[in-house]
């Protein structure tokens, strides 16, 4: 057996075919150790993935024996390879850090069935982000997104049931605009393989089907992705959701939508039809700026430590987005680099707040006066993770916001605005974490709190490594450059 | 257009309405039960439009009679497609009517306006 | 031919049974109406196997009758057991 | 003749789902819905699509409405009259939608059109290869089970996804509170007729599906099928002598072993496959005779989904019918 | 002899198709227009059964001996066992709920069960 061969379906397999097992490990230390594993033996074939096609050729792998447009593919290249190391990843650190966190807010006979769904969640985003079949890739986002309605169900507050029947109702919207869209294209090309879709679409790409599919793709999509007036599921459901669940699909939920819209908008639809690009980034840019300046806004006034940190999240997706839709290489390569530095920043923002939980029943901002003196590392975390979230130099964060910056600044008079834009939404999350920071260190404890001690181990050494890799890559970001400039030609394809 | 041209279009046309019926009912009703039910029209109304693609004039299902040589069948792949959808679409109404019981049993209502009410 | 008269009188018994279940007036109508739906249904599937000459669909037509019986039995079950629930505790 | 049924089918389609959303008891808008279910099979089998047909009515029309009537008994039976203050905004994004929808219907190809790009370019692949590669004539089979078997796979898993996510939610295995919602004297135990003619069919059912089951390659049916009607026999079962008695004749641990296993099942025969030389999922290599070898990996598979499906959606009936109804527990939050 | 066999059968099945129609379609008209519940599950119940038995025995009569035939012979009986099954549940549940025939109303309310309504 070939394992290099295999690595793409392994990729997949490996979580999928875990996830039953781990339901029937009872003792709730085994579930969480199989997780464990398993995740980190994802991220160890992402690695490996990500090695093998920097720099060589795309991996495509064919199930079933079946040639293309008969059977499924399987498709690696730089730019899905950047994804599959930052959801593998996320889970990872979730996994190690978590267990504490989550003893703290899964009862222990629900465990098993909580770490199955989050396997779940796992291989259904690696699916999604592997696959070359437009329908397969519906296939995979319902798993992942079933599971992930599982996983914020557990939430322990009772506000936890109605966000994620809010999340479920539009994301079964969005699948099912998805789905509608798929459904058009197939009518009229008959194929519901990506490639080949992108070269027979060109011979009906000016008939109607095809441009009103093409919206609702980018609709349903924009839904999973919580593209800016989209998002209302978003804040509550990332609110409400156990702390390392909130962890892990703000690290990577929404980005592996956003990947796949990328997908369809530059492989399917700019080849083909001439007006598409124009569309594209006349409809999305607005929406994008909106969210970063809106969402950054409401970020400020929000009282409750998770809620500020969710609603910029749904900024940063029009940071991810704004790159994209510039159309040039320099936008897109800053849209993944954001995409990484994000789930870096995040990742460690929701880990600090995972630590703070484990203390602290209390989450709202005015309840956490003075925390600092108590447990000074995950606070100091905090600093430096949140710094990179407002794009200070020297974190990770500055980088990719240079680069959206250098790039809006070829685009004119108008690019001028948007850096502009930038900039004031970049002065309100300084605003917003500032605020948090300020409450940490300087103002006093509340009255009647109870000596707090560090997070457990694991937990802050996880904290502590996401949060200095903020600062490693800000110093040296040649790597993650590199990667994103490679993904970005990837989607920009035979066009430059 | 004659007529059996005009009535080529009715399936699509069907699928439109029954869309806007379901879609409709996902977001004015304020009964979460009532969403539900709205939901599943909404995804039946795609599973329509898929299997209306599959039709061959005079085709007949795609299971193969190798002894009739003539026959026309119609094509197997949206049919695949929707059974996969509508697995999909059971096991979606199973998770939210799953989230409603306990919605109802820890709020004691599940109309959307008391449920914003009481947090 | 007969196979097409046939399945346009099933057809419209289906519409009659349709009003009735719109119509009502008490949720037993409804069930009834339900049950004759479903028992054309599956009168007409097997009808249709033969007007398009594929008998060997009339599998169909059995499961049909199945899932009926359960729908039926299903409803009057469910909806006398929420009766009494909510008789027992008035106001719900 | 496809056209006049289509046309009576359809429209009946329209009224009944007008009637489904207009309706404030929510019973009569799940009745309602059956019939919706069944209408819709009725009209996928006219448009040639028996497998789909198949599986909505026993999926749509017989299991998700057993199990929305079980949640009902657990919650309020009427919708309220509500404040309508977003119907507006429905109404325009939903009329937007639709005209959307209608515009892109002018340049598609009509029902029935043979020339349609959709019969052109992957399909005949499949009707005129299906019986040399796999020795069976049913396409639809040989598309799910082997050409696009990774989705089907995919599927397992969703609907594994939802039975643990149903059992997470309502917590089924705690064993909190009474495990037996209604009580003994209760439903149809006192009916005699219905019990000793379901009863009778019980077994006979099963049978049934045992034959969708290994059918499924030359007649429509197959593992989804089967599973549901599998699931629907026991739910039978379960109307007529109480949901205790199916759980002593099938407990909740072997409904789990049947979705684990199953699930297991598809995934280690694509396992083998790569183990044996062949891509994931490449039944060919199963044995020296690659066409043998895709029927016994397209068996075996299919056998695999059935033991999912059923006993995914028996699990997710019994958490629901076994909870005990109105239990308000309002905590201060 | 031996060719008007043949038309004999296939007239044989076409009445009783025919009757099949004709008494579902009476089903569907009494279900529509008979005043309450009792005599509507009436009206449904025979002309099901009826028809269900014409229907089916034509089409076996048109099928021949095949396994469409065996298969046309487990519907029917399935469908005779679960009808009526389903029927009488049916009935049973009126009337323990409590409603009481239009009949029985016009005649003298008082012997039913008491006026529970």
């Amino acid at each position: 057996m070939d394992f290099i061969h295999h690595l793409p379906v392994l990729q997949v397999i490996v979580p999928l075919l875990c996830a039953p097992l781990v339901v029937l490990l009872q003792p709730r230390g085994l579930a969480w150790a199989a997780t464990t594993a398993v995740c980190i033996l994802s991220f160890v074939i992402a690695l490996n993935l990500a090695v093998q096609v920097i720099g060589g050729p795309a991996l495509s792998y064919e199930l079933g024996g079946w040639e293309v447009p008969f059977g499924i593919a399987l498709r690696v290249d730089e730019l899905s390879a950047l994804l599959l190391v930052i959801v593998t990843g996320a889970s990872t650190a979730a996994t190690l850090a978590g267990r504490e966190s989550i003893d703290s807010q899964i009862e222990e006979h629900r465990q098993p069935m909580f770490y199955s769904a989050w396997l779940l969640v796992l291989s259904g985003l690696v699916g999604m982000v592997v696959s070359a079949d437009a329908f397969n890739i519906f296939v995979f986002m319902e798993i992942s997104s079933l599971a992930s309605y599982v996983l914020i169900a557990g939430g322990p507050d009772r506000r936890a049931l109605l966000a994620v029947f809010k999340y479920l109702i539009m994301g079964t919207i969005g699948a099912t605009f998805y789905l509608i869209g798929v459904g058009m294209i197939y009518m009229m090309t008959g194929t519901l393989n990506l490639e080949d879709m992108s070269q027979l679409i060109s011979g009906v790409s000016d008939q109607k089907p095809i441009l009103v599919a093409a919206g609702f793709i980018t609709i349903g999509l924009g839904l999973k992705a919580a593209l800016f007036p989209l998002h209302v599921w978003l804040p509550n459901a990332y609110t409400h959701a156990p702390h390392m669940v909130t962890m892990f699909l703000a690290a990577c939920g929404t980005k592996v939508a956003v990947y796949v819209l990328l997908r369809f908008d530059f492989f399917v639809f700019q080849p083909a039809m001439d007006s598409h690009a124009i569309h594209f980034s006349l409809y999305l840019m607005p929406l994008a700026l909106l969210g970063i300046v809106v969402a950054s806004a409401v970020a400020m006034f929000e009282g409750q430590l998770k809620r500020v940190l969710a609603f910029s999240s749904v900024a940063q997706i029009g940071y991810i987005l704004l790159g994209a839709s510039l159309l040039s290489h320099e936008g897109l390569t800053a849209s993944m680099v954001h995409m990484l530095n994000h789930a870096l920043a995040k990742g460690a923002l929701f880990l600090v707040v995972a630590c703070l939980g484990l203390r602290l029943l209390d989450l709202r901002i005015d309840a956490l006066g003075g925390v600092a003196k108590q447990m000074p590392l995950t606070c100091a975390a905090f600093v430096v993770a949140g710094l990179s979230l407002v794009g200070v130099p020297g974190t990770a964060g500055f980088i990719s916001k240079w680069l959206l910056i250098s790039a809006l600044m070829e685009q004119g008079a108008q690019g001028l605005v948007m850096v502009a834009l930038v900039l004031v939404s970049s002065l309100m999350a300084l605003v917003y974490v500032w605020r948090i920071i300020e409450t940490l260190y300087f103002k006093p404890a509340i009255a009647d709190r109870p000596e707090l001690k560090e997070a457990p181990l694991p937990l802050l050494a996880v904290t502590l490594l996401l949060a200095s890799l903020n600062i490693v890559f800000g110093v040296f970001p040649e790597l993650p450059i590199d990667l994103s400039k490679s993904a970005a030609l990837v989607l920009l394809g035979d066009q430059l | 257009m004659n007529l059996y041209e005009f009535l080529g279009y009715y399936n699509y046309w069907v699928f439109a309405v029954l869309l806007m019926i379901g879609f409709y009912a996902v977001i004015a009703k304020t009964n979460l039960i009532k969403k539900l039910i709205g939901l599943s029209i909404f995804q039946s109304a795609v599973f329509l439009m898929y299997i209306s693609m599959d039709k061959v004039e005079g085709g007949t299902a795609p299971i193969l009679k190798p002894e009739m040589t003539d026959l026309i069948y119609s094509n197997p792949l949206p049919q695949v497609l929707i059974l996969t959808a509508i697995v999909v679409g059971v096991a979606t109404l199973a998770l939210g009517l799953a989230i409603v019981v306990r919605i109802n049993e820890r709020y004691g209502s599940i109309e959307e306006h008391d449920l914003l009410d009481a947090d | 031919m007969i196979f097409a008269v046939v399945a346009i009188a099933i057809l419209v018994t289906m519409v009659l049974a349709v009003i009735r279940a719109l119509a009502g007036p008490s949720i037993y109508d409804r069930v009834l109406a339900v049950n004759m739906f479903g028992t054309k249904t599956t009168l007409l599937l097997a009808v249709v196997a033969f007007l398009y000459g594929r008998a060997d669909f009339l599998d169909l037509a059995l499961a049909y009758a199945l899932i009926n019986l359960v729908g039926v039995l299903a409803v009057l079950e469910f909806f006398e057991s929420r009766v009494e629930l909510d008789r027992e505790s008035p106001g719900d | 003749m496809t056209i006049v049924f289509a046309l009576f089918l359809l429209s009946l389609l329209v009224i009944t789902a007008l009637a489904i959303v207009q309706t404030r008891n929510l019973f009569v808008a799940v009745m309602l819905l059956s019939i919706f279910s069944l209408l819709m099979a009725a009209n996928f089998f006219v448009l040639d699509a028996a497998d789909v047909a198949l599986t909505e009515a026993a999926v749509g029309a017989g299991v998700t409405t057993v199990i929305f009537l079980s949640a009902l008994t657990l919650i309020s039976g009427t919708e309220k009259k509500a404040p309508q203050a977003g119907r507006g905004v429905a109404l325009i994004v939903v009329t937007i939608t639709t005209l959307l929808i209608i515009y892109a219907t002018f340049d598609k190809p009509r029902l029935g059109d043979p020339e349609a790009p959709v019969h052109q370019h992957v399909a005949p692949f499949y009707i005129e290869n299906t019986y040399e590669l796999m020795g069976f004539p049913n396409v639809v089979t040989a598309v799910l089970a082997s050409f696009r078997g990774y989705d089907t796979l995919g599927e397992v898993f969703v609907v594994f996804a939802a039975a643990i996510g149903v059992l997470f939610i309502l917590d089924a295995r705690t064993g909190t509170g009474p495990a037996y919602g209604m009580p003994e004297a209760r439903g149809l135990k006192h009916h005699l007729i219905p019990k000793a003619v379901g009863g009778l069919l019980v077994p006979f059912v099963l049978l049934f599906g045992l034959y969708v089951q290994f059918h499924g390659e030359y007649g429509p049916g197959g593992g989804f099928q089967a599973g549901a009607i599998v699931a629907t026999a026991i739910i039978l079962y379960a109307i007529l002598e109480g949901e205790k008695a199916a759980l002593r004749a099938v407990p909740r641990s072997v409904l789990m072993a049947l979705v684990v296993g199953g699930a297991l099942l598809y995934g280690l025969v694509g396992v083998v496959c790569m183990l044996m030389g062949g891509d994931f999922l490449d039944y060919s290599v199963l044995l020296p005779d690659p066409v043998v070898g895709r029927q016994v990996g397209i068996i075996i598979i299919e056998a695999g989904v059935g033991m999912a499906v059923c006993g995914s959606l028996l699990s997710i009936f019994h958490a629901f019918a076994s909870r005990r109804p109105s239990r308000i527990d309002h905590e201060s939050v | 002899m031996t060719e008007v066999f043949p038309l004999v059968i296939d007239f044989l099945s076409r009445s009783l198709m025919l009757i099949g129609a004709l008494s579902v379609l009476i089903g569907g008209i009494g279900v529509l227009r008979m005043p309450d519940i009792y005599s509507r599950i009436h009206a449904a119940s025979l002309t099901d059964t009826m028809g269900t038995i014409a229907l089916f025995s034509g089409l076996m009569l048109e099928a021949g001996f095949a396994l469409a035939t065996f298969k046309l012979f487990a519907i029917m009986v399935f469908l005779l066992l679960t009808g009526p099954t389903a029927t009488y549940a049916l009935a049973n549940a009126v009337l323990e709920s409590g409603s009481v025939p239009a009949a029985a109303k016009l005649s003298d309310g008082d012997d039913f069960k008491g006026e529970t309504k």
